[in-house]
């Protein structure tokens, strides 16, 4: 990557949580390896920050903008702007379906909540023998769309088992001692939780510490947590967390890289399979553009140590190439 | 020194935080790459014109005597009512009125009757209960923004409906129509809290209600006005933001309290009461929109972005302090 | 005298625990200048905010014009006639002169049917006004906080002359008075009395009390303790009415 | 009525919070399933160690007359500086002293230094140049939040050093040391502010800075000593954070300010300064941490229990407004 | 007399563009009480808290005890021997009566080595300063919230005997107090000199100036208009030199 191919900006949603500090760092590698700087904007959670930090940034018509929303469709406007004025849009980790934009690369959040909903019926049926139970489920902020939709495919998908009871309680702003103050109320107002399921890995540990605080083991509760953060897979290795449903971040933001040139010459993007950091992904033609899907994994005690989760913090040593 | 002098000083000293603007301005445009041109103090402008009006608000109690930590979760669940009835998508009904530019006024209506309503009922708890204004209204931040959650489920609405969005797009002079409107009710404001009975009642009373009590003046009425007019103007500013989302969601503001507490600290009033302009508030404003465009362009590591507005806030504060000292000189 | 202005009916007061007002019994005629006098705590001040509509009374009954009175509230008293000058100033110190003199009854004129202030009809009224007290004032754009105490005792005696009313309450309206503004003070009384207006003066200075007073009432640890014509005493009679014998027992009283 | 039953009612009214206390704890005990026992009780006092920590140094500075928002981000801060020093995974360092033990006291005092140091900013900045402490901590606020991003690069610590740990795991009569910390923090500056000098001047300094000025208290250190104090004290509160979260993360403490404000208002303390007690406080402390355990056993829809929990806060208040009726009656 | 106690030389004030005082030049001897005479707005104020180092002046210097003096702050000039009684009551009305008679000086005694309020001995002290001056208040206890306008001047004027000091000064002090308080008041003050203390009393009552001062200082307009023997005057020329014959202009200055 000789010299570089440009400026692209990339406006991240808030820096309070491991995933987005990940992607920041993963995408500057990725991009670089393919000769674009990155310049990053970080909105805070706040939408109306995000759409001035647009504003601005069209302002300074850069190659291209990597957007993460706030709210995945309220930046409507803002994107239609940029493209008004010439400035491709991709659409990262968070999906934007109300308009259009030059790429989009997401492990979709409701999947992630199927995952998980996949796994409790796996940790359930292994430890009451059929699918019944309590869980409580540790929401992050209840005005992130985020932790909504994870929720919903969650929900959706262990409907199917009726004599699974779910308790969803709110750590409000992602905020780890609210998990915490709420595992050890719930945890006295329901001994017989089998299992417990936070929406971020970060909202876990504040878990585990009021399990420890309340006198249990690794084991006695199950725990699982979502998106993959190191933190998570630390808990896996000390036996208290027994599911990390993982986020392909390193994956996601390599796709980016690889379109990258496409997008920022406005090439159009062939539908089909990809080799992504050797993740089969497919690129489809969605309503909002070409849109590729990267399925997340399951992390156990089995697989922990493979490198390939960004939890791991171990940058693929492979260079990602440009899509011809 | 000579009379002359000494009153351009003064007039320099009581209108400082506007030279505190120009000189900022002045200095990122020629620090900061890009952020001398037009379509940048646009921005600043446009980015500015929410937290402005709710500033507005916020600024008539305070100089009142009270406060109104509501006001953020107002202009929140008023977008949101607008969002829910005027949009297309998401939650959004997608309302119809024929002829569609009926939509402006009643949209407007909904969301300043909303805003308003809340101001009641603040400021009945306040006065009628003689509480204090912080505690009531930090509930009110509270329990209002969790009527928002309530009604949007934490979802958002997108695609408010092109006759209202007209607002945010078409432009006057350079600057969107929702600017303008912030300009206008700057100026508004600003002629009833200097030139009528009712705003010289505020600041009397913000600077000593036993004495406006004991003078015949109606200080409960006069204080539910001030937090009736807070809630409808916050309301406004929901309105001005469900315009420029072209929707709403459900943390739709958050953070834009303490900015506009910060705008009006900056901008000369005092949390004591009784002392402010809004002209000066209208400067904190765009002090702070400017320092946040700058932030925007100056394209620093971005977990430093939040120092670097929390030194700069200071700073703009510390020039204040500035102040003081030469009044001191002065005297 | 006709039926008097003001007619107070065995009035008290408990502040909590402490009955601040025993029982107040007199009333004041129109024209009628009373020197309300009394020791320090004796009443005096509590008394006049009840009157003023400030203070709700524990017990009792006021007549004024002879019908049955009881001001809610300052606004309710001053609808009434009631003028009132308080013995711990209130003045707004954040706000000029003039505003403070019009305090809640501003000049305006309509501008497209908005009340806006009319700052000049209003300067030139105070001008007069202060100029008549002979209270010398650097500028009435000066913010009250830079007045002295004279000078804010000034603009507060003098409003109420420019409103005139049926009965004027003045709490200790002299004590940080100059001479000459206290001389001018007292002629300015006999003149408003004159106008038939009743005016209740408290003060602890036997002369001004013996200068302007028809008439001089006595409360001694909240009750009355003498009310006589002031041509039918003497400055010891009354001092002695004050003080009384109690004072052996001085201090804190339980 | 007798003086015997007026005083005793003077008594009920004086401490009226515990009395709120108690009623609030009993309407749940009966109406929330699970919420009336031992382990429950526990937790209250539990999770309100933090927050209760944090308010005493918020009331102070605040029965002085004046307030400090940082205390939140500092609380933060210190809870980072120590998790990542003393965590083992996560970006902690996983410092090891031996004999482990003194791992307590370094940790321990290293954040209450962090606290004192930007406890000694902005009391410096507040006393010396005559600024408006609102902005001023407004301004820390934001920048030590900030500070935290910087240094934990957006990532967390966790598996704090156990013999740090062991403050939260190890019970005493049923309740964590955490907890006993918070009740001793109140014990021991309820006295300094009722029974020393230095806090009887705080309390004056608050009624009438301009007396207490004119009588030779050295105002301007006693303030800065307040500033400190509450810098320190959110420290500690941090250091109780991280032994409550087994380390830190850049969001960690996030909302806690409003609640501080909140307890230390419902705890009977003037924000116009001079007026207030700490024992009030806890009280106040309690009292939001009873409602939000109330919040997470009722088990209703998320997105519900926003709204709840305002108009809980609400009510609490709203029971407060009574005292002054009654004062009425009395006098 | 030897070497005066205090020694004012020039010493001028402005607030802005105002000059409050114009260059004010007396001495005070110790033992001496001065009597501080002039109308409102004269600049006698000013010119205490100048000396009590509350106020910087714009020019001018100061003579304590023979040395250049010039107080920084109210600190500084206690620590040096001068207390002050305000026009404008310095109390803080949200702590009871014995909170502020101590304010900044309370009793304490050690407990491990922390100093603990001793209520019980200071409550003692101001119990028996208060019946000394006549003045009955209802509870030591009660916030100065909960007092009346005399009752309030009582402790603060009460609260300087106490502490002595080397000069005294009295801004008002009687404003507000009853017939007797305000007898005791005056002996109070010439038994304070008796002990050697000067004292510089301000106020507006000609017999009261002329019942306790040796010597009689008059400010008109910023300047000193006179500065004579009690014993070689009387209050008419006195009550010119206050007035002069400026007051035909009077009114709004400037
Ligand atoms: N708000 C209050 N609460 C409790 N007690 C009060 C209150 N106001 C006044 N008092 C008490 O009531 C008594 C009468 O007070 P008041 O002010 O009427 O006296 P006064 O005659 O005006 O005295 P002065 O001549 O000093 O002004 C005093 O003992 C005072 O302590
Ligand atoms: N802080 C201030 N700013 C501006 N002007 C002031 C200030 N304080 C006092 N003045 C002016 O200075 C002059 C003298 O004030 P000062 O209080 O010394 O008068 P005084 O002799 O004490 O009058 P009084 O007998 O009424 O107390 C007055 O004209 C007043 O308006
Ligand atoms: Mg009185
Ligand atoms: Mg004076």
């Amino acid at each position: 990557f000789a010299q570089s191919k440009g400026t692209v900006y990339y406006l991240v949603p808030t820096l309070l949580d491991e995933f987005q500090t990940g992607s920041v760092s993963a995408l500057e590698l990725f991009l670089k390896q393919v000769g674009y700087e990155m310049k990053t904007l970080n909105a805070d959670n706040k939408t109306d920050a995000q759409q001035s930090q647009m504003n601005d940034v069209i302002a300074l018509k850069p190659k291209a903008i990597i957007l993460a929303a706030v709210d995945f469709n309220a930046l409507k406007p803002s994107v239609e702007a940029a493209r008004a004025a010439g400035i491709p849009v991709v659409e990262f980790d968070r999906q934007i379906t109300a308009t259009p934009s030059d790429f989009t690369s997401v492990a979709g959040t409701v999947e992630i909540g199927h995952i998980a909903a996949d796994q409790a019926e796996a940790l359930l049926k292994a430890k009451n023998g059929s699918v019944k139970g309590k869980i409580l489920q540790v929401l992050g902020d209840p005005g992130d769309p985020y932790t909504l939709d994870i929720q919903k495919g969650f929900e959706e998908k262990m409907k199917a088992f009726p004599d699974v009871k779910i308790i969803s309680l709110p750590a409000m702003q992602w905020e780890a001692s609210n998990a915490g103050t709420i595992v050890a109320d719930q945890i006295l107002a329901n001994p017989d939780i089998d299992l417990i399921f936070s929406h971020a890995a970060h909202l876990s540990v504040a878990a585990v510490a009021s399990l420890e605080a309340a006198g249990k083991r690794p084991g006695d509760v199950m725990l699982m947590s979502s998106n993959g953060a190191p933190v998570g897979l630390d808990l896996i290795r000390k036996g208290w967390l027994n599911v990390e449903v993982e986020q392909p971040l390193y994956a996601q933001a390599a796709a980016v890289a690889m379109f990258m040139d496409k997008v920022a010459n406005k090439q159009e993007i062939k539908p089909g399979d990809y080799d992504v950091l050797g993740l089969k992904s497919v690129v489809t033609k969605e309503a909002w553009g070409p849109n590729i899907k990267i399925p997340g994994a399951a992390i156990t005690k089995a697989n922990v140590d493979n490198p390939a989760f960004w939890g791991n913090q171990k940058p693929p040593t492979d260079t990602v190439k440009s899509v011809e | 020194m000579s009379p002359r002098t000494r009153h351009s000083l003064e007039l320099v000293l009581d209108n400082l935080v506007w030279f505190m603007l120009v000189f900022v301005l002045a200095v990122f445009s020629i620090f900061i790459p890009n952020f001398f041109q037009l379509g940048i103090f646009a921005n600043i402008i446009e980015a500015s014109s929410v937290l402005g009006v709710m500033s507005i608000g916020l600024a008539l109690v305070i100089i009142a005597g009270h406060m109104d930590l509501s006001v953020e979760s107002v202009a929140a669940l008023s977008a949101m009512a607008v969002g829910i009835m005027f949009c297309s998508s998401g939650i959004g009904l997608g309302l119809q009125l024929h002829p569609d530019w009926l939509m402006v006024p009643v949209s407007l209506a909904i969301a300043v009757a909303v805003g308003a309503v809340i101001g009641v009922a603040n400021g009945f708890l306040i006065v009628r209960l003689q509480m204090s204004a912080f505690i009531i209204t930090l509930a009110s931040y509270i329990w209002v923004r969790g009527l928002v959650l309530v009604v949007s489920g934490g979802r958002s609405a997108q695609d408010l409906a092109p006759a209202i969005r007209w607002f945010g797009i078409q432009r006057l002079a350079g600057l969107p129509l929702t600017a303008w409107i912030a300009v206008a009710c700057f100026v508004v404001f600003s002629l009833i809290l200097a030139k009528t009975p009712f705003g010289r009642h505020l600041v009397m009373i913000g600077g000593n209600e036993t004495a406006t009590f004991r003078a015949g003046i109606r200080v409960n009425r006069n204080l539910i006005i001030a937090f009736v007019l807070a809630g409808a103007i916050a309301g406004l500013a929901g309105w001005l933001l469900a315009i420029r989302t072209s929707g709403a969601t459900a943390n739709l503001g958050v953070g834009l309290l303490f900015n506009a507490f910060a705008a009006v600290v900056i901008g000369g009033v005092s949390l004591k009461g009784g002392v402010g302009t809004l002209p000066g508030v209208y400067a904190g404003v765009l002090l702070l929109s400017a320092i946040n465009t700058a932030i925007n362009l100056m394209g620093l590591p971005a977990n430093f972005t939040q120092v670097i507005h929390g030194l700069l806030v200071l700073a703009a504060v510390l020039l204040d302090a500035f102040k003081q000292t030469i009044r001191q000189r002065l005297a | 005298m006709s039926e008097p202005l003001l007619v107070l009916d065995n009035v008290a007061k408990n502040y909590g625990a402490i009955q601040a007002l025993k029982g107040i019994s007199f009333s004041i005629g129109r024209g009628e200048v009373v020197a309300l006098l009394g020791d320090n705590g004796a009443g005096k001040s509590t008394l006049v905010k009840i009157i003023a509509g400030g203070l709700e009374p524990t017990s009792g009954r006021m007549l004024f014009e002879g019908k049955e009175f009881l001001a809610k509230s300052p606004a309710e008293a001053k609808a009434a006639g009631i003028e009132t000058v308080y013995q711990d100033l209130s003045l707004c110190t954040n706000v000029d002169v003039v505003a403070n003199f019009f305090m809640g009854r501003e000049i305006t004129h309509k501008v497209l049917g908005v009340p806006v202030l009319d700052e000049r009809a209003m300067e030139a009224v105070v001008a007069k006004a202060l100029a008549n007290a002979g209270t010398r004032i650097p500028s009435l754009r000066t913010k009250v906080e830079h007045l002295s105490g004279g000078q804010r005792q000034a603009i507060e005696l003098n409003r109420f002359v420019h409103w005139g009313g049926k009965l004027v309450l003045l709490d200790e309206p002299f004590a940080a008075l100059g001479v000459e503004q206290t001389r001018r003070g007292l002629d300015m009384i006999r003149q408003v009395a004159s106008q038939g207006i009743g005016v209740v003066i408290i003060t602890h200075i036997m002369q001004q009390a013996f200068q302007v007073a028809d008439r001089i009432v006595v409360i001694r640890q909240g009750v009355v303790a003498g009310d006589v014509a002031r041509n039918k005493t003497s400055p010891d009679a009354v001092i002695n009415m004050i003080t009384g014998e109690t004072l052996a027992g001085a201090g804190p009283a339980g």
